[in-house]
């Protein structure tokens, strides 16, 4: 092999190469302040869409909170009382009994606040409480008897009209009058933790949001209980037992496509089959559970397969070699490794679950119920679907309502989805 | 699952229908879990009046609601297929009025209308011809030179079907040669008065009512449809337009002058009464609140005539059943 | 007897056939002779299953016919002469009795149905009774059948392990189920509707306004065209969301996994995850309410006064927004795909970092960024609430993206809370609107699914 | 550490006569498949007890496949499958009577990465006599677990961190535990597949010195890539080369006097 | 094909007083760490223009991680931290002012699997040359991309296909693609880093070649497993041993003549 002519450059070769190079060199180098300010833009470019987005998710929480914080208070009125003069007719016995807020009203409770009210600010201001005034008083009597005895100042909500015109808003009248209350410091807003403690009302000052959550907590109890034995279940199967055949295809392109089909087809689906079969069961929990659970169960089945799967080989080979049976070695060392990624993906699906609203609405969801359900079986709306209905409210009080309920539905949501983030991140790939 | 004779118990009143009803229907249940607090609260929920008769007319059974809000009457056919299921008594009361309003901005044009102008300005052909108004001047020289711009609710809400009944209607027969139609060619009658014009001018609005004050008070120049009770709820901002001379007024529309108005109704299965704790208790917290000073007018509802309020608290307490005949 | 009671016998039955197999495989064990082939808990399983599935079989059979014998008897009374003929009225009647003699209601709604009360009660207790028994028989049947197979060199293992793969199996043909049970939901109702409306007006038509208020038998087809709604949804969700969504969301992908220090990744990746965590509701109420008036206040400032408050811009803005971390982290997984071979090639030959990244890694990427957009797309078209909350009602075939258009999924929710009677074809129209949806997002994923899967083989 | 040659010949001695008498092991004509790839070719071997028989030769000939046949493992793998017979005790690993689960606990098998799962030592040890029944009473368990340990010469390391996780473990005391836990259900057959080459040179020694003690009571197959390591552990050499068993005889013959030419080659190092 | 020792004695002789004179790279006190490990301890090499600089080693020993260090490809990895100098013509290539783009321009790389971009053929050659603006007209590309794949070798094989994707080629066309990439910028040095690894025997021997061709305009430095192949194609060789270059010298010499014992050991296959 004689290459040595061509390897062995001849002193003048040397130099022109050299040469050429310099050149060469000389020209990349002017251009590199373009490439470097070309670098720079688009690294800005890039940072820049981050930040967009968490400029938007800034400006909706800022716009949420701010609206909403004002939405947990609402506006009452301290209304002096003198029990000893009004002299209810009340038998004492029976206040420490379940009943004792409906032995107070039917003494004459209502009347007897609206005389004190009356008395104290006369005809028109108490004509302004709110109609749950009574009730509130009877549940304050309720769990303090020894009111009865005395004088006593109580705080009680106000109605909406007259919480409007505290906010500014309404008839001149009105707002005349609350802002004397107001000097008079009989008017007050105050925190309200029967808007965690109530359910749903016509009058904004009177509605709360347990009932809606209860219903949602209801109703992923269900879908939980159905998503996830079956998702981990069939995410098992696949994974690994199910033989390399059509069928097996079939289940898998459909798991695919059912977690992404749009989540109001299902809504079409609860509607045209589960209340088909179960018609007295429309607005429950239990059917709103089972429709978000065929939500769910893809999202299980995806993200437990992913889990099942980055289990290591090796650990499998070493239990089968010691005589473990397959379903030994699924049991007893494949799924409590998967474990932590399974459940980070349940919980990211029961997180978007709990959000749903759509499906819902086709399933009747949407009813207006006055008291938290009892059971899954009972009557109730959602929170989503509460949130919903409140945003499509005529009285403006319920503006705030709107962004209280869903400051507490993102709290859910951001413990749910931080939940999922602490479990992945701390079982991430351990061998 | 279907049919079969079984059911479970149900110790809560069920109604459906009427958004229109809705508000009311609510207050009402509200009322009445105050009132009578040993029972459960009612569960209502709005599926529009035609869902809710569909509904209520499934049968007789816990799985079917007790009651039907309405913001029309039954109409002949409904009662025909309630009666095939087997829902053979049913009561009805006319619970109050619901007016119909056309307002606009408080710094709005300010005009007054009649129904025929309303027609000539939103339906697709009116009288049969070609629609050619552009400008509210086209309708009449005295308006201003302005275009049309309406809101008004989409056809799948109740307002949008007495917008069309009361006044698109009324308006269309003061041709009597379209009047005539009706006799004669009821499909065509039916799609010159109500079918609505698409072209614009006429904004179909979604329900949610909240925004549309917005879009009243930014656009002095455009004018909206929808019920009375929103009007009354939003009165600070806008300014109802008098129609046949009439101003949207509660006492306008409680004595039938403002064409706009119509009556609501609640339907009760009787079959229900004697097994639904409590319905009997909810009828008469309608009838004890829907009186002129009372707590459903509060909400943006108007109360019917006393003789006619007397009567259906007379229904009420007595619970006499209709027949398909008396709805024609 | 109550099917709760049924299926509590039947877990009774399990557990004592548990119990007994369990110490009698042990009483194997002890003797030592031979040693097990399989564990005692094994043998136990076998013998629980073996008593409890005929146990909750008849159980559930007995719940289904049992109503039936009572009915025979009820309609064997005397008093049952008085019915009114066949029909639901009937059953209505019958059904009343039946209720109250079980203690559901306190009292009849038709007096028609007092005498049967009593016969009910009777029949109830009666088949009851038979229930229980049978129940009870078939669970000791099977379970003893069960034990006295049981044997040291029983291969319960094996049996119970092939009943646990038919529940695995069972587990993953609920997805087919499901598939089905949405294409039946669908399917039924979109036929009635195609009986009524001809299909070729409905899918390309360009007049929406359906009238749930009209007689149906006037439904005329021109009145039932949905092109303007499939435009309002390509306009919303393909448009403008993914102008939002796909700059914003490769950038975000870009950044991520190119720039940021891990630091600045790990709290960045959670923050965008929260993006796609708030509820949709949330995000429509934000639209409606905040930025809708905005982009109105916005437009009519620089004097477009037609700015509708409900335009497809703001529910498509803030669609896309909550696409956004649905398109960066597709983005993220197909760069990441990319062998790292490739950037170091590029690297190598003296490229920038965003030379790289612009010419070699994304175009490597391209397919999977791709089918990424194709179903960001699909979930972009398939969204509710936002259009729900944010746009209009109205049927506009219109470019300007300040006006007010609708969607298919908007239609589908008013149609189906509206005013229409069930059998009205503007109701039934959510379904076929509902077919049309899950026909094109089925096929999207479809295709997307399949692009993604074979660019993925390609490097591996 | 280094066991010389002559050591080896004294244990061929005393085991010749049992030997010659019943392999414990019998393959005839065995072919592995994976599709339609044939991995193994018409392969004959004896494996007996008391023996530690090496299987040689270049990267990808089929030794590990060959291994794995031997006690089904190669059932997981959906493409595999065997022809010919194999013979445990003179009864067909293949035969559909069969069960693998069985079969597994009496031939065991150690692997090249050591893989302890991820539980506590004692709970590593226990699993296998706990799936097969073999501890009535956790006193006897406890026994096992000891027993196991101190065979495979980890007890003194780890009798005082029976619950602290197996993962935790150095290379090879992970590789040691992996042992003990095959040897814990008290198999007849140990296979072991490479189970230095993840080691370092102590390590290693360590576990060479263990198959030497274990030899005596099972029957040990080794995978080894290294031509010393087979020297030092077997007494049984089979060289492997593309899919064929090219050679098999006493260890001290294949390496000083190797019959065929592509053994000879491999050995002195001319390909691999 | 298999070049002998004393023709590699000529080509040496030739270019001695050259490479006397300045190196083209030179390394002192060069230690590379990731994170906390020292992965290279303390090297000083010379890299020579017209020379092919062999390293070779054990597996781990550090050879890439050296390798990559001469034109900052450690810079990627973001553990990875360099201490000591390495002088590109006198240069600190680890100097603030010193630019990668550029470095990487003058010192070229070819990995162990060839990586074409997926693009046609022409755009693979033509991507360097574009991103640093060799070539101000598409007649002069076309002729940078001409050259370059000439001077692979393999103008003859794709002139006809140069639309294809590169992805479509052969793995030996491969990496010759990605070797007329690298000078398609007309770099100083050439590194790679186990070339032919992923080839077979013909690709590597059509490699082999072109690295001998290439050396007449390059300094060229390649990592090899092959002891044969360091042999065969360089004129320098470097043995590394856990981190440290345990001797660097003539390729002959280090071949038959080691210094050290370690790369004695090393040569005759005593251990690696
Ligand atoms: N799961 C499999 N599917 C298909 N082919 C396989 C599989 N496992 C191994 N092979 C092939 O079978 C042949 C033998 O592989 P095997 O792993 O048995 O070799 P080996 O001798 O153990 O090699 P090594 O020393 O690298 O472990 C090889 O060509 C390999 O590519
Ligand atoms: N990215 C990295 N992070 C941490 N350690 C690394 C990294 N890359 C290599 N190492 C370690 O640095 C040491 C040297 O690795 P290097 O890849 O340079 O060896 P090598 O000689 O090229 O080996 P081979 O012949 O296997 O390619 C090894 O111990 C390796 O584990
Ligand atoms: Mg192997
Ligand atoms: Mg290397
Ligand atoms: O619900 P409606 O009152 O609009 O029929």
């Amino acid at each position: 092999m004689s290459k040595d002519a061509m390897n062995t450059a001849s002193p003048s070769d040397v130099a022109d190469i050299d040469r050429q190079r310099a050149q060469r060199n000389a020209r990349l180098e002017k251009r590199l302040k373009n490439r470097y300010a070309a670098e720079r833009r688009f690294k800005l470019a890039a940072m820049f869409s981050v930040l967009i987005s968490v400029a938007v998710l800034a400006v909706l929480l800022v716009a949420m909170t701010s609206n909403g914080i004002a939405g947990f208070t609402r506006a009452e009125m301290k209304v002096p009382i003198d029990f000893a003069e009004l002299g209810l007719a009340i038998d004492r016995s029976q206040l420490d009994q379940p009943g004792a807020e409906n032995v107070l009203r039917s003494a004459g409770l209502g009347d007897a606040l609206q005389y004190a009210a009356t008395q104290a600010y006369g005809a028109d201001v108490a004509d302004e409480l709110g109609g749950g005034a009574a009730r509130d008083l009877a549940a304050k009597i309720a769990s303090d008897p020894d009111m009865l005895d005395g004088q006593a100042t109580v705080s009680l909500p106000v109605d909406e009209d007259l919480a409007a015109a505290y906010r500014g808003e309404g008839p001149a009248e009105l707002q005349a009058m609350a802002a004397r209350l107001k000097d008079e410091g009989v008017l007050t807003r105050a925190f309200d933790w029967g808007f965690l403690a109530r359910a749903d009302a016509t009058d904004p000052q009177e509605a709360g949001i347990w009932g809606a959550l209860k219903g949602s907590l209801l109703t992923m109890i269900v879908t939980l209980v159905l998503a996830f034995p079956i998702g981990v279940l069939a995410a098992v199967y696949l994974e690994e037992y199910a033989p390399k055949n059509k069928w097996t295809d079939i289940i898998e392109v459909s798991i695919n496509n059912l977690a992404a089909v749009p989540s109001i087809i299902f809504g079409l689906l609860g509607l045209a089959v589960f209340l088909w079969i179960f018609p007295n069961l429309r607005s429950a929990p239990i059917i709103g559970g089972m429709t978000l659970a065929l939500m769910t169960m893809p999202v299980i089945v995806i993200s437990g397969r992913n889990a099942i799967k980055s289990v290591p080989p090796s650990i499998r080979d070493g239990a089968l070699a010691i005589g473990a049976s397959p379903v030994q070695v699924v049991f007893h060392h494949v799924l409590p490794l998967a474990l932590p990624g399974i459940l980070t993906g349940t919980i990211i699906g029961m997180a978007r679950a709990l959000g749903e609203t759509a499906p819902l609405l086709m399933i009747g969801m949407r009813a207006f119920v006055a008291t938290p359900p009892d059971g899954f079986t009972s009557p109730s709306s959602v929170l989503p679907v509460q949130i919903f209905l409140w945003s499509d409210e005529i009285d403006r009080g319920f503006v705030e309502r709107t962004s209280a309920a869903i400051i507490v539905l993102l709290l859910f949501l951001l413990a749910m989805n931080g939940l999922a983030i602490y479990l992945r991140n701390k079982f991430e790939r351990r061998w | 699952a279907c049919g079969g004779p079984q059911s479970a118990g149900r110790d809560q009143i069920k109604a459906v229908g009427s958004s229109t009803v809705y508000p009311f229907a609510k207050a009402a249940a509200e009322e009445f879990s105050r009132t009578y607090p040993q029972f459960s609260s009612p569960i209502v929920e709005s599926t529009g009046t035609g869902g809710g008769f569909k509904l209520f007319c499934g049968g007789v059974g816990t799985q079917y609601p007790d009651i039907a809000n309405a913001s029309r009457r039954m109409k002949p056919s409904e009662m025909e297929t309630c009666m095939a299921n087997g829902v053979t008594e049913v009561v009805e009361l006319q619970v109050g009025l619901d007016g119909i309003a056309i307002a606009e901005s408080m710094e709005g044009q300010n005009f007054s209308l009649t129904p025929a102008q309303v027609y000539e300005a939103l339906a697709a052909e009116p009288y049969g011809k070609p629609q050619t108004a552009k400008n509210w001047s086209d309708i009449d020289p005295s308006f201003p030179n302005e275009p049309i711009l309406v809101y008004g609710p989409p056809p799948t809400s109740g307002t949008r079907d007495a917008l069309a009944e009361l006044i698109l209607t009324e308006g269309c027969n003061t041709d009597p040669s379209v009047a005539a139609m009706k006799e004669s060619d009821e499909d065509r009658y039916e799609q010159i008065c109500t079918e609505v014009r698409d072209d614009g001018a006429f904004v179909e609005q979604g329900e949610n009512d909240n925004l549309i004050v917005q879009k009243l008070a930014t656009n002095p120049k455009a004018i909206g449809v929808f019920g009375y009770s929103f009007l009354e709820e939003n009165n600070d901002k806008l300014r109802g337009l008098s129609l046949g001379g009439f101003e949207p007024t509660y006492e306008n529309i409680a004595s039938g002058d403002y064409p706009g108005a119509r009556p609501l109704y609640i339907y009760v299965k009787k079959q229900h009464v004697e097994a639904v704790p409590g319905l009997k208790e909810y009828l008469s917290t309608w009838a004890e609140n829907w009186g002129k000073d009372g707590l459903l007018t509060s909400k943006g509802m108007i109360a019917s005539t006393p003789e006619v309020a007397a009567r259906n608290a007379e229904v009420a307490s007595n619970l006499p059943t209709i027949q398909a005949t008396d709805l024609q | 007897m109550s099917p709760a009671i049924l299926v509590l016998l039947a877990l009774g039955l399990g557990l004592a056939g548990w119990l007994a197999a369990r110490s009698r495989a042990y009483a194997f064990g002890a003797k030592g002779a031979q040693r097990l082939h399989s564990l005692p808990s094994y043998h136990a399983w076998y013998v629980a299953l073996w008593a409890f599935v005929p146990a909750i079989l008849l159980a559930l059979i007995w719940s289904a016919v049992s109503p039936q014998l009572v009915l025979q008897a009820m309609l064997s009374h005397p008093a049952a002469d008085a019915l009114p003929p066949f029909g639901l009225a009937r059953n209505t009647v019958l059904g009343e009795a039946i209720a109250v003699a079980r203690g559901d209601m306190q009292a009849v709604f038709d007096p028609r149905a007092q005498p049967l009360v009593e016969p009910a009660r009777a029949a109830l207790s009666r088949y009851g009774i038979i229930g229980l028994v049978v129940t009870l028989v078939a669970g000791f049947a099977g379970g003893a059948f069960a034990f006295l197979k049981l044997r040291p060199d029983f291969t319960a293992r094996t049996r119970v392990e092939r009943m646990i793969m038919g529940l695995l199996l069972l587990a993953s043909l609920v997805a087919i189920l499901t598939t089905f049970g949405i294409l039946a939901s669908l399917i039924f109702e979109t036929a009635r509707f195609f009986g009524m409306v001809n299909p070729i007006d409905f899918l390309f038509g360009t007049h929406w306004s359906p009238d749930p208020m009209r007689d149906p038998a006037y439904a005329a087809g021109e009145d039932y065209g949905a092109l303007p709604l499939f435009w309002g949804t390509i306009y919303i969700g393909a448009i403008i969301a993914m102008i939002v969504a796909i700059p914003l969301g490769m950038g975000s992908a870009i950044y991520l996994t190119q720039y940021a220090s891990p630091t600045l990744r790990r709290w960045l990746k959670p923050i965008l995850e929260i993006l796609a965590g708030v509820p949709t509701v949330v995000y429509g109420y934000f639209a409606a309410l905040t930025v809708a008036p905005f982009i109105r206040d916005v437009a009519q400032g620089i004097g477009i006064s037609s700015a509708s408050s409900e335009s497809a811009l703001a529910a498509g803005l803030i669609m896309g927004v909550m696409i956004i971390p649905f398109v960066s982290s597709m983005a993220d997984d197909s760069i990441a795909a990319v062998p790292a071979a490739m950037r170091d090639g590029s690297l190598a030959m003296g490229a920038t970092q965003s030379e790289t990244i612009r010419k070699v890694l994304v175009p490597a990427a391209l397919p999977g960024i791709v089918a990424g957009v194709m179903l960001a797309v699909s979930r972009a078209i398939g969204e509710t609430m936002i259009v729900v909350m944010a746009a209009g009602a109205s049927a506009n075939l219109t470019g300007n993206p300040l006006e007010s258009m609708t969607t298919v999924t908007y239609q589908i929710v008013a149609m189906l809370t509206g005013e229409g009677s069930f059998d009205h074809p503007a109701t039934l129209s959510a379904f076929a609107l509902g077919m049309v949806l899950f026909a094109v997002t089925l096929a999207l994923n479809f295709i997307a699914l399949r692009v993604v899967k074979r660019y993925r083989e390609a490097y591996e | 550490m280094k066991m010389t040659m002559p050591e080896q010949n004294t244990a061929e001695a005393t085991t010749q006569t049992a030997a010659a008498a019943k392999p414990k092991i019998s393959a005839h004509g065995v072919s592995v498949f994976y599709g339609d790839k044939k991995a193994i070719d018409d392969v004959s071997i004896d494996v007996h007890t008391r023996y530690v028989t090496a299987f040689i030769g270049p990267s990808g000939c089929g030794k590990s496949t060959f291994l794995r046949s031997l006690n089904r493992m190669n059932d997981t793998i959906a493409s595999a499958r065997v022809e010919g017979e194999i013979l445990l005790d003179g009864e067909d690993i293949y035969r559909s009577r069969m069960d693998v689960v069985q079969l597994r606990a009496r031939v065991g098998m150690v692997f090249q990465k050591p893989n302890p799962f991820p539980k506590s030592i004692y709970e590593n040890i226990a699993y296998g006599p706990r799936i097969h029944g073999l501890a009535s009473s956790k006193a006897e368990m406890d026994r096992i677990v000891e027993e196991s340990l101190q065979r495979a010469g980890l007890w003194e390391e780890v009798k005082d961190r029976l619950a602290d996780s197996g993962t935790a473990l150095s290379g090879g005391q992970q590789q040691r535990l992996c042992i003990a836990r095959a040897i814990a259900v008290d198999p007849e057959v140990i296979l072991m597949d490479e189970p230095c080459s993840a080691l370092d040179p102590i390590a290693t020694a360590r576990i060479e010195e263990l198959i030497d003690e274990l030899r005596g009571r099972y029957a040990i197959v080794i995978v080894t890539h290294s031509m010393q390591q087979a020297a030092r552990v077997s007494q049984r050499t089979a060289f492997f080369h593309m899919g064929k068993m090219v050679e098999y005889g006493k260890t001290s013959d294949i390496f000083t006097n190797p019959r065929e030419e592509r053994t000879k080659d491999y050995i002195t190092g001319r390909y691999g």
